[in-house]
């Protein structure tokens, strides 16, 4: 069967997607060495870098949140795979003579070890970088190990808050302090209701039927959850996640917090505003108050019909800082 | 037949593998898609391609294989890349001639090995390409070990016999490293992708040493 | 067949995702009256006000646009489906004792007929609304009649043009010498690879075979170009349809204009890029300059595959007013 | 058998098509889905659902037929909206009585058709509801311009058969307004969602009228 997908040679997809957004806002990014996105205008060299890594096929993630306010680059491998550990250090070195170097890293195995890897190259030839990893998909449960949770679309408000944290020149010590206290309490939990299919193998990852979702699947249709189930009304999945994640981060009642839907691929916003309406209620039916909130795609999963349902507790200078001016082509704040 | 393994007899070998992960491309992909994102097998042919074309620069044993480490880490990323890197990067280590005889070969993979289990790990039995690695590695030295005098085509093929084997049986593992991990039980059931693209890997291996 | 959407009971669908738009973003915008969308804080009564109708099941469009610098109002009708003109007649009250109405309507038969009954309505009690009507569809040929053209996924850059120009001050006649002149020169063309499904009657709309797409389909899954055709490389409709796009809004060498892909739904972003890409080669090959651009959803089809390609000429004027500050939820400039 | 045109007739009628329309409502949307945007069997329901809730109202025969405009543009929009809010403003102006003679009948109908045309300039051949509404008025006047003692229910018969006749030749037709104008020759093939609805619906006031 034929892809349904606007593509060329399928294996220069990830230079071709990235040439295309280059071009698109030239005002504030830019592309150099073929697979690290910076931005156009660097920030002053006394104020601390914040770096990501990850594999492309995620659009706007990570790439589209580069610019003021959030990401100094972002270093991308092909399609679902992370880049290799020498690009990222090419990415590390032009930062190398920036106030610090903050690294954040979703636990993926190839993320991790590409990352590891360059730390270690990084510091053999002198730079210091810190790692802040993020881990927070409570899929195998929400008192699961780190090392057993993937890092989701949540890596994306982190960097938010964290961004614009470095934006005001604050220094590693307490960006890595605030990153982690925001990290600590977030937790992100996916469904889906249509696999993907990959851009270059041509294959869908996965597979449902055609009345099934699944509640905790990962980015790129691997399962995770308790397996596909017979799907069901938005308000009952956006009730089962959202009871599960206010547990997780344990928000309690007076707590501000940040309620995201953030949409896979095919799924609608108005699915997401339906979903988003009653996770809302529940939230705040508990006491909770939703001080940000959003329904955008902003990590995407290919044409995958699902999303990714987030929550992060604030305290009162996360959420300034979330609410801070921003300016990535994908994250505008006035 | 080849009695020494030198660059040549490398770069044969690399490119039968190259031709060999890109017959089972779809295979390897559609075996990653079940428990993992269906790329491995664009993962592993773009890893074979860095590889050959690294070993075609000119450039002795040792070095050859450390630029083979350098060239896959640089063209591709997610999880094959660094493991498959650490492990040319432990060959060249382990190649301390230009001309290796069979126990030096055996060492040379040990050293491979060894680097590999510094970035993983996986042991037999959780379902990665270690299932495949470990006791391909561990055939070639216990061949060696009961037999002095046992060939490099002899130790090839039975590294490519226990890579298989061990690939075969991932099918029963549940999955312990990876993006597969998350599926707990409902892992089990297809091969693990990676040991299955070791295995065709060691094959090539086998077959390159054998036609010398 | 299940629908494979998040929906609760279907004939609720428009306003429970109108609530759930409003419970996401407070800050910038409200429901009253059950469809109609306002800012959260109105905008002086001494400028004029911006106000359009449509459908429901296009988000972010055209609600997602209501915020300082773009519509005071979107007046939304159930599922593609214009609202009744009693609703128009509503809205366009609240805003009798501002400088003036501008109602923006595309040129669809609900759209078109419900706003001539709502000006009709209107004027009799004495409230006075002029009109933009955007019929930029060049599916039909770019020498159609306007009648003859759809309103797509244009009447937002031009809502953005003259939102801005209304936050400035100017008076109705000003803004309307300003949208036309824009209107006049601005184009889109679409094309599928998977039609949509209603998310009330639950089915397909129109009909794509597993290889085919259709350049000029409109808004929903009607036809409209020459009918499906053999899918083709990314480039290839990429190339195709910008030029027709140049010829029909007549880009000559030196000129300015805003080159945006417009996903309708399950296209990611990535395919976006790669089409991009392509366009502003040739946009750019022609010696025009691409002075503004956006790869994003603007205006979708529910979980269509497929995209919008629009073409703005603008002269200094109208890309000062495209550039300037926004704040609406789905079009934030700084 | 009803010998006059009143608000129970009225209601009636409104009853037996909005129940036709909701058996109908995934055959209507499918036809619409065909060149249009596969919403007409919602918007049809919703406009029924609307007019019959007017109907409910206490008023008499010519603001119930107003109320019923109202109600059915404030309920519903699209295409639907404006043509049949029009029809019902039209026949309201039409109903001189409480109780309608066949003749008085057939002024009303002929006075909703009017303000239709008001606001729009489809006309027979165009594929619209102009297809069933204009030989359904037709009909009936032409039934009483022949026979000057045709009852109520004869009229209505006469319309009901002339606006499934007219509905049926819409698949020949190519589109010359609404959505599935752009289609051109493509529109050929399928009947129009709109024709076919008020089809159902003349066939509904037929049989309430002939039931009495
Ligand atoms: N920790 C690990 N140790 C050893 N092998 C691993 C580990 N994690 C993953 N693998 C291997 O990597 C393979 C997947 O590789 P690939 O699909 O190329 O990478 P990715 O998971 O980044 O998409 C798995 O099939 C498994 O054999
Ligand atoms: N200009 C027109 N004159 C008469 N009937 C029309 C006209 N435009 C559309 N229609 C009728 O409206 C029907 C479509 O109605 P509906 O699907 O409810 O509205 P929409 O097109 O807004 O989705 C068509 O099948 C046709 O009969
Ligand atoms: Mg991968
Ligand atoms: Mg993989
Ligand atoms: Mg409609
Ligand atoms: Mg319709």
């Amino acid at each position: 069967m034929v892809m349904k997908k606007f593509l060329n040679d399928p294996q220069r997809v990830t230079n071709e997607l990235l040439e295309g957004y280059a071009l698109c806002y030239p005002q504030k990014i830019k592309l150099v060495s073929e697979k690290i996105v910076v931005r156009a205008t660097p920030k002053s060299k006394d104020k601390v870098a914040i770096i990501t890594l990850g594999g492309a096929g995620h659009e706007p993630a990570l790439s589209g949140f580069v610019g003021e306010g959030m990401l100094d680059a972002s270093v991308v491998g092909d399609i679902f795979a992370a880049p290799g550990a020498p690009k990222v250090v090419e990415a590390l070195r032009m930062f190398r003579d920036y106030k610090g170097i903050i690294l954040v890293v979703l636990n993926h195995e190839g993320d991790q070890r590409n990352a590891n890897m360059a730390l270690l190259m990084a510091n053999k030839e002198g730079i210091q970088v810190s790692k802040i990893v993020t881990a927070e998909d409570i899929a195998p449960g929400i008192d699961a190990p780190a090392a057993d949770r993937r890092g989701l679309g949540g890596c994306i408000p982190l960097i938010k808050i964290i961004g614009a944290a470095a934006e005001q020149g604050m220094d590693v010590d307490q960006i890595l302090e605030l990153g982690e206290r925001f990290n600590k309490r977030m937790a992100t939990l996916a469904v889906t209701l249509k696999v993907a299919t990959h851009p270059q193998a041509g294959q869908e990852i996965g597979a449902l039927g055609d009345d099934q979702m699944e509640i905790g699947m990962g980015q790129h249709g691997e399962g995770g959850g308790n397996g596909p189930e017979p799907m069901q009304s938005a308000d009952w999945v956006a009730e089962t996640m959202v009871k599960k994640l206010i547990r997780a981060v344990d928000a309690k009642k007076g707590e501000k917090i940040a309620l995201i839907i953030n949409g896979s691929g095919a799924t609608t916003l108005m699915e997401m505003f339906v979903v988003f309406r009653k996770a809302y209620e529940i939230v705040t039916g508990e006491g909770i108050e939703v001080a940000a909130s959003q329904c955008a795609e902003i990590l995407t999963v290919q044409e995958a019909a699902g999303f990714q349902m987030f929550i992060g507790v604030f305290d009162d200078e996360t959420l300034a800082l979330y609410n801070a001016p921003s300016d990535a082509p994908y994250w505008t704040v006035r | 037949m080849t009695t020494e393994f030198t660059k040549d007899v490398l770069l044969k070998a690399l490119r039968l593998a190259l031709a060999s992960v890109e017959e089972h491309f779809d295979e390897l992909n559609a075996l990653d898609a079940a428990t993992g994102d269906g790329d491995h097998g664009t993962a592993i042919v773009a890893t074979m391609k860095a590889a050959v074309e690294a070993a075609e620069q000119p450039a002795g044993l040792s070095d050859t294989l450390s630029n083979i480490a350098m060239g896959i880490m640089s063209a591709t990323g997610g999880s094959t890349s660094s493991l498959n890197g650490s492990f040319y990067m432990g060959l060249s280590s382990g190649a301390v001639a230009e001309a290796l005889t069979p126990s030096q070969t055996v060492a040379m993979l040990q050293s491979g090995l060894d680097m590999m289990k510094t970035t993983t790990n996986a042991v037999v039995g959780d379902k990665t390409m270690m299932d495949a690695m470990i006791p391909a590695i561990e055939a070639a030295s216990s061949t060696l070990a009961s037999n002095s005098g046992a060939t490099l085509s002899e130790l090839f093929a039975a590294s490519a016999v226990a890579a298989r084997e061990g690939a075969a049986k991932t099918a029963d593992y549940v999955a312990k490293f990876g993006r597969a991990r998350n599926l707990g039980e409902r892992s089990k059931g297809s091969c693990d992708a990676g040991a299955t693209s070791l295995a065709l890997i060691f094959q090539a291996f086998a077959d390159a040493v054998a036609e010398g």
